[in-house]
């Protein structure tokens, strides 16, 4: 199997090579690549829809369709992993740990023991936790918010700048996911909840969706930006852009929330206890 | 576009493509899968395309990275190839 | 609501998108509620698909641009005969065995209902839209939330179906992937993603190697995806492992709607001439498929497993449909397009049956057919009507497609693929009636098996005990769909499919 | 010996995509362990992505934002100066794909490791044999 693996992907190798001769030089900008659609989006993107990032405008208008289709299967993919992980709380592991804090002692409970209240006293932690964390706990506190204000700014300058609702919602779920490696899970899902990163989700997809849906209701096509314009001091350009900026907004929410939603099914496998 | 620069580091490339799957420690090789990544996310701003390689940097070396190190956390370490 | 008809293609992918969506807000809230949520999206999809074809059978090919943007720029839409033909029974597919699901939905997936039917709406969104797009990148797209949601509804199934799913996983991801490099080989030769422009331009470039491995790529990847012979060990596991409901959604719909877009590819991309007279796949592709058709045949013989039967049989209709296609002539042709909607029909009523049986004995061993006819009669009459199908017997819409095929053989002179058919009809005698056997003269064991139904008190006789009343309800339409298709297949032929194959065939 | 030079300058970008095509097929093929498939499968897609930004590179181009003044005067734009950006576009759905894969697959090894307890193909094999002893039909 092994051998015989190799020597096919040898072959197929070689078939890939022999046919970079015929491809068009690395850089060449007289390629039908760059010559025969692309320089269309190039020439006409600014007095199309007023975006100077080409990138943008083709993501989020020119081939919008895609990008509706690329954050549904984000979401897919969140639902995927919930579907095939999630284990109901009543099916949840045995024992539980908990720390004296006065004493620094740690506690195992046992299933259908008692379990002390989350108090100043007892602090729930994590079976494989690690003590002496208050410098990566600090930092990260520190980081965090600074690396959210920066996916915003991705996010609402993905016009003129790289970037736009798909990096700038990675970072973001990246924040997240990084104050809850630091700290624990449960405390994470304190603040942004299983069920609402889920709502979240499917939010953010049915901006975009309800957005192309609305400019069909407009008289327009199906994401057809223009269709817009009907909203006051808005011209079809404008309306484009705006159109844009929703929809990105709407591909940031939902891949922050999915990003975190795979994240707490993976780390916990499935449980949401306990985390990473 | 500088090619020998360009070619240095698609050498990077492959060597931490190779690392990543001939690593006998799954936390390694998740490791080298996120350096390849990002020696990737070099390539691509060198060639150009700024917003891939802001995707790829983001999604390939960061969140891709995490889920790795997290399914790696909740199953084993153990490889034998 | 008159000038909605013009976006009635983006409806159809609109409508199931947004029902998963709100089917997945609204679980967290009130779970009773998505069940009927997903059936009322799947009316309209089946409304729609029917208003569009209606729609091409007067006006033609129906062009929708996306964003309002001319094609080389912007993705269109691009409905005719072909697809508006298949996106109706698909469609119709998809919905009858949403309504089947029901039942064994609550019982299997009791926390997760929600996420069930979100991501089966997702799954049948990835099919439409793989169906009606006009773009060979945008089909990628597509294919991939298609696939996703295809590998974890199979892997959700208990014991070996998630290895099962990983394997499909690998294998369709490998696939997928090639497909994008064809394209993007595609894209560098000539610069444009729309099918159409693409085919405008590959004549000016014809004799290059490029261009034929872009072709293979593509269709390599579409190979994997549809389970071709030397490239379908993923399926057989895929399809036995997952949870009956799902085997019953995937099982009819993934390989007929691959094989839709292998006929796409080659004939509104690399056209006619191209794949059939420039290069010199069409002789290995058929052997490929004679391989399929003999090879899937046999390994079904050698199953103990119902759905493990079924699945290979699925892997010899695989063969039949890529076989009739590469014969390149008229009546071959017609015989592909005409078995994928049949064989959508008849993978959807055995494996709607299988299902019926497996939620009422827990167990999908062919031992565990003994007395079915006397326990679940409809069921099993259903059931015999879909393997007399699947067999080729006249009533039933087998026959005519069958019948084309063969016909098409003969015109191509091609004596191995008529061989081929001939021999996998007669294996499929012997599976169906093998199980009718099992079904009709072997009494129902007590017990005997270790994996028998549970024994209620006051058994006597094995009583009457149907299947769910939605699925019954599936069941018998799928039944009527059979005899409909086998009774209009001239009439389907002659106004329809005539009209989507290419002008070439005269 | 320049006609070389200028040939691997031409090409060895397409050359690397034959080369990262080839590990991550092999580590698919020829590993054994799921993780490290996973990843041969990520390597595979990562090098079909770098074929798509190769086509879309330009020499002597710029990055594909556009400079603008934000007075009256729109300067025309020439299609040379820019880098073209649609394999950009396309390259960016592929990574958000290729992530949303690998979600799913590594939840779907998750399921198997807790199933079987290992990740091993050919452990996991072993157990199914000895799972089911009277099944005929454990291929593939």
């Amino acid at each position: 199997m092994k051998r015989l693996g190799l020597i096919a992907i040898i072959i197929f190798g070689g078939l890939l090579f022999s046919i970079t001769f015929e491809l068009p030089d690395l850089g060449d900008a007289s390629s039908p690549a760059s010559t025969h659609v692309s320089p269309y989006y190039i020439e006409h993107t600014l007095e199309d829809t007023s975006v100077p990032n080409v990138v943008t405008a083709i993501l989020a208008d020119y081939r919008g369709y895609d990008t509706l289709f690329e954050t549904a299967v984000i979401f897919s993919a969140g639902l995927a992993c919930f579907f095939l992980l999630r284990i109901p709380e009543r099916k949840a592991p045995k024992a539980r740990f908990y720390r004296h804090l006065t004493t620094g002692l740690t506690l195992r409970i046992e299933k259908g023991g008692r379990i002390p209240e989350e108090s100043k006293e007892f602090e729930r932690i994590d079976s494989a936790w690690v003590p002496n964390d208050v410098i990566i706990n600090m930092t990260c506190r520190l980081v965090v918010p600074f690396v959210q204000l920066f996916a915003l700014y991705v996010i609402a300058h993905g016009h003129h700048s790289p970037g736009g609702g798909f990096q700038g919602g990675v970072i973001f779920g990246a924040a997240i996911i990084l104050f809850a490696i630091s700290n624990n899970l449960r405390s994470t899902t304190r603040r942004l909840s299983e069920k609402s990163s889920a709502l979240l989700g499917s939010g953010g997809v049915i901006i975009y969706l309800g957005t192309g849906l609305l400019c069909i209701l407009l008289g327009a096509g199906f994401l057809n930006y223009s269709g817009l314009s009907v909203f006051p001091g808005l011209d079809p350009v404008s309306a484009r852009s705006y159109g844009i900026l929703i929809v990105e907004i709407g591909v940031g929410i939902a891949v922050t929330a999915v990003m975190v939603w795979i994240y707490y099914n993976l780390a916990s496998a499935g449980t949401q206890e306990e985390g990473l | 576009m500088i090619w020998q620069l360009d070619l240095i580091i698609l050498l990077m490339v492959v060597i931490c493509g190779i690392a990543a799957i001939s690593i006998r420690d799954l936390l390694g090789a998740a490791i080298m899968f996120g350096a390849y990544s990002f020696m990737m996310c070099l390539l691509w701003s060198i060639m150009g395309a700024v917003d891939v390689s802001f995707t790829e940097a983001s999604v390939g070396a960061g969140v891709s990275t995490v889920f790795f190190v997290a399914a790696v956390f909740r199953t084993t370490r153990r490889t034998r190839d | 609501m008159g000038g909605m008809t013009e976006h009635l293609p983006a409806i159809i992918v609109a409508v199931p998108l947004l029902a998963a969506l709100i089917v997945t807000v609204v679980w967290w809230f009130n779970d009773r509620l998505c069940f009927p949520l997903s059936v009322a999206a799947g009316l309209v999809v089946c409304g729609a698909s029917a208003n569009l074809f209606q729609k091409v059978l007067t006006q033609g090919v129906i062009e929708y641009r996306l964003g309002g943007w001319p094609p080389p720029v912007g993705i269109v839409f691009r409905v005719d005969h072909l697809n508006g033909l298949i996106l109706v029974v698909v469609t119709l597919v998809a919905f009858l065995n949403l309504v089947a699901s029901r039942r064994s939905a609550e019982k299997e997936f009791r926390d997760k209902v929600g996420a069930f039917y979100a991501l089966f709406l997702l799954f049948i969104t990835g099919l439409f839209g793989i169906l009606i797009t006009g773009d060979a990148f945008n089909l990628f797209v597509l294919l991939e939330i298609a696939s996703l949601t295809g590998y974890a509804l199979i892997g959700i199934g208990s014991g070996r179906a998630s290895l099962s799913g990983l394997n499909y996983l690998l294998m369709g991801t490998i696939g997928a992937s090639l497909y994008l490099f064809g394209v993007g080989i595609l894209y560098v030769l000539t610069g444009s993603l729309n099918m159409v422009d693409i085919a405008g331009i590959l004549p000016n470039l014809w004799p290059s190697s490029a261009i034929v491995l872009a072709f293979l790529l593509c269709m390599g990847g579409l190979f994997v995806k549809m389970a071709l012979f030397p490239l379908h060990a993923w399926l057989p596991n895929a399809y036995t492992h997952a949870p009956s409901v799902v085997s019953s959604l995937v099982a009819p719909l993934t390989t007929k709607v691959m094989i839709y877009a292998m006929m796409r590819v080659a004939l509104t991309v690399f056209t006619f001439d191209f794949a059939f007279n420039q290069i010199a796949v069409r002789g290995p592709i058929l052997w490929l498929a004679i391989l399929a058709i003999v090879g899937g045949s046999l390994m079904a013989l050698s199953q103990r497993r119902l759905k493990k039967m079924l699945a290979y049989i699925v892997v010899a209709e695989v063969g039949y449909m890529v076989g009739g296609f590469w014969l390149g002539n008229k009546a071959g042709m017609s015989g592909a397009v005409l078995h994928i909607i049949n064989d959508a029909v008849m993978t959807l009523c055995v494996f709607l049956a299988a299902a019926a049986i497996t939620i009422r004995t827990g167990d999908d061993r062919l031992s565990s057919l003994r007395g079915m006819f006397k326990r679940m009669p409809l069921t099993m009459a259903v059931m015999v009507l879909g393997g007399l199908s699947l067999i080729g017997v006249p009533p039933t819409c087998g026959f005519f497609s069958k019948w084309y095929l063969i016909s098409g053989g003969i015109e191509a002179g091609h004596l191995g693929f008529v061989m081929a058919l001939i021999i996998s009809s007669l294996v499929n005698v012997v599976l169906f009636f093998r199980c009718f056997e099992i079904g009709y003269f072997e009494p129902f064991m007590r017990g005997g098996e270790p994996h028998s139904a549970p024994v209620e008190p006051g058994y006597g006789a094995p009583t009457v005990q149907e299947a769910p009343v939605e699925m019954l309800f599936a069941l018998l339409t799928t039944a009527l769909l059979l005899l409909l298709l086998g009774l209009f297949s001239g009439q389907i032929v002659t106004r329809v499919i005539h009209q989507a194959l290419p002008a070439v065939l005269g | 010996m320049e006609t070389i030079g200028t040939l691997i300058i031409a090409k060895y970008n397409y050359w690397a995509v034959v080369v990262l095509i080839a590990i991550g097929l092999y580590a698919m093929i020829a590993k054994k362990n799921l993780v490290k498939k996973i990843i041969g499968m990520n390597i595979f897609q990562t090098a079909i992505i770098l074929f798509y930004v190769s086509i879309g590179a330009k020499r002597g181009a710029t990055l594909p934002i556009i400079e603008h003044g934000h007075g009256e005067s729109t300067h025309m734009v020439h299609a040379a100066d820019y880098i073209n950006p649609l394999p950009h576009v396309l390259m960016l759905t592929a990574i958000v794909v290729s992530v949303a894969t690998l979600g799913v697959a590594l939840a779907l090894a998750m399921r198997i490791y807790f199933h079987y307890g290992t990740l091993e193909e050919d452990e996991i094999q072993k157990k199914i044999i000895g799972d089911e002893p009277d099944k005929i039909d454990s291929s593939g």
